[in-house]
């Protein structure tokens, strides 16, 4: 018992430690208190403390998205001390491998064996759908952090799954009207072929159709990995849209928007994407050929409000690298769990405590002024449209335009 | 054809060598290292495969040399999904998780007019350096007294070394080879696909497909394996680009139906 | 020199009975000693060993390498998922395992028909890539077809099963009862799969597997007997996928993916290929592996690696195979 | 009855006839034996005879059923039955384990999942007293690939043997094995043959004119004699094409 205090007290205190240390280390902790809950099945409540489980992909395609909420999430602990409700606070990390069935073997792990009151982190939607109805038969508190399953604010909807990253649908549909009123009114639209990518591209087109505008071609590509995106590109060429849409992330959005800018047509047809395309994480290595894109996100690195820049700052100084939106997620996440357990003083088991502070979270984020919306149980939010500039040398993601607080429909009215 | 044919266009030996996509990865990233050393776009193309080839020629001397033989075959797939997943590790730790991308070299990084579209040059660069290993590789293998032993080794290693020829060590410096050439792949390649964790799985499949669809133990049979492929999936995706996947492992189906030895599969290795 | 080896046989089979009712007890008794975590991981790993087994029959007796066998699995998965779940696509036939259990076997049983006909013309390696393209074929669709399979959001609100018989009904909707579903199947699937594979039909699979031509020399008509073997091990593998599904509640692309076949074909590897003790010993070990070691260490796939590689290179028969090889060599 | 009648059968292998138009009818009772030079198109017969290979042109009949393009284990079933040049046996089975494959087959339970008490017994028996005959029942129960060479080619002899063949085809039984074993190997074949027709290639002259009551002479894929043996020994042509540097051992 002692022996895992001390290791997390040392490991969530001491910031020399690279991430990477962390999970080893605290893994090993865990794996320590594993065997000796099963040798003795010893009643851990002695010493008041939190535990939270976090279930991130930690290799694969989706670490680096991992990796980030991990960091964001350090951040907010490290700012609150590792205290809630007067406890200490533990994290046990586990690697989901973006693999639904490993997912739920991490998942009971968690929650049956290492008792953590509450479990977080979820990047991949197949994973956040894979794990849905473990929680809501057995009432255990989900936060996620990133998956953007439309579903899980609609009709898999469940009071103990909440989310304060987004929905595919919001950052999307407030795109669409303003894609149509300031830069062209047919589109072609291209996306990978899975659930996220039908999300977004509906939202978008949806409302981009409302507005007036008119979507001359959809193209989806192979998911997870779109290979050599040259025939996309060509199609696209040989079609010569007004404006393309598309929602690309990690390696897809780098190689789709490299051969884009390679076939020359980054200066003729103007593309406006769903913001992961160029987020911060993906932005280094596309470089230049990223220039004058413009996207749709709830957060950009830019924004210029104290939470932000304060986070920003702190980010960079302790990661070496520029903070991205799935950080800022992880920070959020953290904000909501540690405030959420403060309110029921800890008691992990007073679930409408938790539903109801849940219901009325307010405060100002880095994403701007945020909250979470008791129908759809998914953020409100600000969605802003980012350019991506050159300034002093970095591209950056600049907000040209908030369009305004928006929350999930909570139904598939508006796609 | 596309990038990833080029390191496909090495048949091996006999050998169900999936470990080609590792080296594919490798290369990649070895040069992406290189590259922001040295600043030298061609350097890093010219050291990285001679450092994974080297790499490659140590791994066929201390392990597959024991994993020859046509009643080994699931032996290598296991053996180099093993080594997949050691490099995924290797590769997270040195290069972190995050993608990262090569920049085309600014000389080749413009687009070209052909037939009224734009047309990348880079693109056309590493066509023709694929078209030029495709024909050194061929001379190199049947042209020369050198490519006659290897030949006759793959088909009959007994006898070949019977007749007092070493073939060991041609067989380890033409793995080291093959190696070095899908790392000059993964070099070249880098600037489209871009690299990151898990790329290594996903180049395993198509080599293997490739291998499959051309033949075991054929230069001409990878070949137009990677050749048919590249054509299959560039036209699958331009004309029903929904099942564009569907389509590989279809034909791979019909072709295997078909030819239950691939295509220019040689029907020694089929029968026994 | 016939009664020796008559009662060298019945030794056998009196010592198989007494392990197989020595591990029905502790299966039967454990829950009552262990966490709910431990009864899960149990269930997993019976799941697994189960799909395993059924690989073993392919690669192990048959000598058929398949890498495609998480078509079946996951076709078992979906099956399950469309005769009853709270999904909007399920056409909720029933609950009862009596009458979806057989609609699983025989759409499982004639889809392996299917592929298994086509599939056993290539032998060795090709056979290997033949069954992959079937399986990668299936993935894709499974993807591509959301309106009958949820695409890539994989189809949840998968619904435990329950037992009727006439009005007597028993539930197996808690953990610890579905825990006891697993067990009884598992032993079902082990006490059949060990009579085929100790019957006639058994020894002429491995006969296949030892020596093709000379078995179609001696009259077998070997198509047939690889078809069926084929069809036995996706049936097997389809209720494995039914169970997991049921399990988790949920079925996804990824069931079907090739890296689920490549568990489980290390499974059978790591394990010890041609006997049914082995597949289930992988099954443990490749459940448990990354368990532990992904709390350790976050290079747990290098772990995997290197286990896989030495395996290949100093044990090819596996845990079982080298145990009782060292096992003989001390007798002698 | 067990009659083998072979019309006009051609074999090509790209564009060299390895047997080209050869009409043969086995069908005295005995040991018919083919003999020739190297690549005289022995094995080839022999192959298209019990269906490893198909025939380029030309049909064979067994018992006056068109057996040409079955395949091999429709042939076994209805008894022709081969052994191998190069040893062919299960290598990772015990020897009787082998013979209990093959005779499995031939009580056609090799589909059968349950097998009874009675059954096993049977086919116990019935292995042992099929290598009692051939003398290999001291190797009972050992890997065969630990037999000696000359007992494994008895052993793929007592395989095939084990089916209850009508025809057996054995090629070149005696190539590579002792002296010792060669008389042995004499033996059994002579012993085999007084219930089973067989059909034998052979290099070795001693035991060709030991063991033949027909032979069939090939050369470059075609027949050119045929005959009893001292109507061969006596054939001026065979002399001089093939039997020549023979004299001393038929003399």
């Amino acid at each position: 018992m002692t022996t895992k205090s001390k290791l997390y007290k040392t490991l969530l205190y001491d910031k020399q430690f690279s991430r990477r240390e962390v999970i080893k280390l605290s893994g090993a902790g865990a794996a320590i208190y594993g065997l000796n809950s099963l040798l003795s099945s010893c009643n851990t409540s002695q010493i008041p403390q939190t535990t939270i489980g976090l279930l991130l992909p930690f290799s694969g395609i989706y670490a680096s998205l991992g990796e980030s909420i991990y960091n964001g999430m350090r951040i907010y602990f490290d700012e609150i001390q590792n205290k809630v409700a007067g406890n200490n606070l533990f994290i046990i990390a586990e690697d989901t491998e973006m693999k639904p069935d490993v997912a739920q073997q991490k998942a009971r792990k968690l929650i049956e064996q290492d008792n953590v009151d509450l479990v977080t982190g979820i990047v991949s939607t197949g994973v956040l759908y894979g794990l849905r109805d473990y929680f809501h038969n057995n009432k255990k508190f989900l936060i996620c952090s990133n998956a953007g399953g439309n579903k899980i604010s609609r009709e898999m909807k469940s009071p103990y799954i909440w989310r304060s990253s987004f929905s595919n649908w919001q950052p999307n549909w407030p795109l669409g009207i303003w894609a149509y009123e300031n830069v062209a009114t047919k589109v072609f639209v291209s996306a990978p072929d899975y659930g996220a990518g039908h999300n977004m591209v509906d939202a978008f087109s949806n409302s981009f159709q409302s507005a007036g505008g008119k979507i001359i071609n959809k193209q989806f590509t192979p998911f997870p990995s779109m290979g050599d995106p040259a025939p996309y590109i060509t199609e696209i060429q040989q079609s010569r849209p007004q404006m393309v849409y598309c929602f690309y992330s990690g390696s897809s959005a780098v190689s789709f928007i490299n051969a884009y800018h390679d076939f020359g047509l980054s200066n003729d047809i103007p593309i406006v994407c769903s913001g992961f395309t160029v987020e911060e994480d993906v932005l280094p290595a596309q470089g230049s050929a990223a220039l004058g894109i413009k996207s749709g996100l709830h957060w950009a690195l830019s924004l210029d409000n104290p939470a932000n820049i304060n986070f920003v700052k702190k980010y960079k100084n302790l990661y070496d690298h520029n903070a991205n939106v799935f950080a800022v997620q992880g920070y959020d996440t953290a904000k909501i769990i540690a405030e959420m357990i403060n309110e029921v003083q800890g008691d992990s088991d007073n679930t409408n405590g938790m539903i109801n502070y849940l219901k009325q979270v307010n405060f100002e984020s880095p994403r701007g002024s945020f909250g979470l919306d008791a129908n759809s149980q998914n953020p409100t939010q600000n969605i802003y449209v980012r350019e991506v500039k050159e300034i002093n040398g970095n591209l950056q993601n600049v907000v040209i335009e908030n369009l305004g607080s928006f929350t999930d429909p909570g139904n598939n009215s508006l796609g | 054809m596309m990038a990833s044919g080029l390191s496909l266009i090495f048949g091996q030996l006999n050998f169900i060598n999936l470990s080609h996509g590792s080296f594919y990865v490798l290369g990649g990233y070895v040069a992406y290292s290189i590259l922001s050393y040295s600043k030298s776009f061609l350097l890093s193309i010219i050291i990285a495969p001679l450092i994974v080839g080297l790499f490659g020629v140590i791994l066929e001397y201390v392990f597959l040399r024991r994993l020859y033989g046509h009643k080994r075959h699931l032996d290598q797939v296991l053996f180099s999904m093993g080594i997949a997943l050691i490099t995924a590790d290797i590769v997270t730790m040195n290069w972190g998780t995050y993608v990262i991308n090569i920049r085309t070299p600014s000389i080749l990084s413009t687009a070209i007019l052909i037939l009224d579209t734009e047309f990348p040059l880079y693109r056309i660069v590493i066509i023709l350096v694929g078209l030029c290993t495709a024909i050194s590789l061929w001379t190199l293998i049947y042209k020369t007294h050198l490519g006659t032993i290897l030949r006759a080794g793959v088909f009959d290693i007994k006898m070949v070394s019977e007749s007092g020829i070493n073939v060991q060590p041609i067989f380890t410096s033409i793995f080291g080879l093959g190696a070095a050439l899908a790392a000059l792949a993964g070099a070249i390649g880098a600037p489209l696909h871009s690299l990151y964790p898990g790329l290594q799985f996903e180049i395993l499949i198509l080599t293997l497909a490739v291998v499959i669809i051309g033949g075991i133990g054929t230069l001409k049979g990878a070949f137009m394996g990677s050749l048919l492929i590249g054509t299959v999936d560039t036209f699958g995706k331009a004309l029903f680009p929904e099942i564009s996947l569907f389509l590989i492992f279809a034909l791979m189906v019909i072709i295997l139906i078909m030819k239950p030895s691939g295509l220019f599969g040689n029907t020694y290795h089929y029968e026994s | 020199m016939n009664l020796k080896q008559h009662s060298i046989e019945k030794n056998i089979l009196s010592n198989k009975i007494i392990l197989l009712s020595i591990s029905i007890t502790i299966m039967l008794v454990l829950p009552t000693v262990s966490n709910n975590y431990i009864i899960s991981l149990l269930i997993e790993i019976l799941i697994f060993s189960i799909f395993a087994m059924s690989l073993d029959i392919l690669i192990g007796y048959t000598g058929l390498p398949s890498l495609g066998h998480s078509a079946f699995f996951g076709l078992g998965s979906y099956i399950i998922a469309f005769l009853n779940s709270t999904n909007a696509i399920a056409l909720n036939v029933s609950q009862n395992i009596l009458i979806t259990l057989p609609i699983v076997i025989l759409a499982t049983g004639i889809m392996s028909f299917v592929i298994g006909i086509i599939a056993i013309r290539a032998k060795g390696i090709y056979f290997l890539m033949i069954t992959l393209a079937f399986a990668q074929m299936l993935y894709s669709i499974s993807i591509r077809w959301s309106s009958v399979t949820g695409g890539s959001d994989g189809i949840t609100g998968i619904l435990r099963p329950n037992l009727v018989i006439g009005s007597w009904m028993l539930q197996f909707d808690s953990r610890i009862s579905f825990y006891y579903l697993v067990v009884a199947i598992f032993f079902i699937t082990i006490i059949l799969l060990n009579q085929i594979v100790n019957s006639p039909f058994g020894n002429t699979l491995q006969g296949i597997k030892s020596n093709q031509q000379r078995m179609l020399s001696l009259g077998y008509n070997v198509n047939w007997y690889k078809t069926a073997s084929f069809v036995i091990s996706g049936v097997v593998a389809g209720i494995s996928g039914m169970l997991l599904a049921q399990f988790y509640w949920f079925t996804s692309p990824e069931n079907i993916y090739w890296t689920m076949s490549g568990q489980a074909l290390i499974m059978v590897v790591l394990g010890g290929n041609a006997t049914l003790i082995g597949p289930i010993i992988g099954a443990t070990l490749m459940r448990l592996l990354p368990n532990v070691t992904s709390s350790i260490t976050i290079y747990w796939q290098s772990y995997m690696g290197l286990i896989l590689i030495a395996v290949v290179l100093y044990a090819r028969n596996g845990i079982v195979g080298t145990i009782s090889k060292i096992i003989s060599k001390n007798h002698e | 009855m067990n009659n083998i009648q072979i019309k006009k059968l051609s074999m090509c292998f790209g564009n060299m006839f390895a047997l080209e138009k050869v009409s043969l009818n086995i069908d005295t009772n005995g040991i018919h034996t083919i003999i020739g030079p190297n690549g005289a198109g022995k094995s080839t017969l022999l192959k298209l005879i019990s269906g490893h290979l198909i025939p380029s042109s030309g049909s064979i009949y067994l018992d006056s059923k068109e057996i040409t393009n079955l395949p091999i284990y429709t042939r076994a079933k209805l008894g022709i039955s081969c052994t191998y040049q190069h040893t062919n046996l299960f290598d990772d089975m015990t020897t009787i384990e082998n013979i209990k494959i093959a005779l499995q087959q031939q009580y056609d339970i090799g589909y059968k999942i349950t097998q009874n008490k009675l059954s096993k017994l049977l086919i116990l028996d019935q292995a042992t007293q099929i290598l009692r005959r051939f003398n290999l029942d001291d190797y009972m129960c050992q890997n065969t690939n630990t037999l000696s060479y000359g007992h494994q080619k008895i052993l793929e002899i007592a395989i095939s043997f084990a089916t209850k063949p009508l025809v057996l085809l054995l090629d070149e039984p005696t190539s590579g094995i002792s002296l010792t074993n060669t008389k042995e190997m004499i033996n059994l074949i002579k012993q085999i043959s007084k219930t089973t027709r067989v059909i034998l290639v052979e290099h070795d002259m001693d035991v060709i004119f030991n063991l033949a009551d027909t032979i069939t002479v090939l050369n470059h894929g075609k027949i050119i004699g045929q005959g009893t043996p001292s109507e061969i020994q006596k054939n001026p042509t065979i002399q001089s094409y093939y039997l020549g540097h023979y004299d001393n051992i038929i003399t």
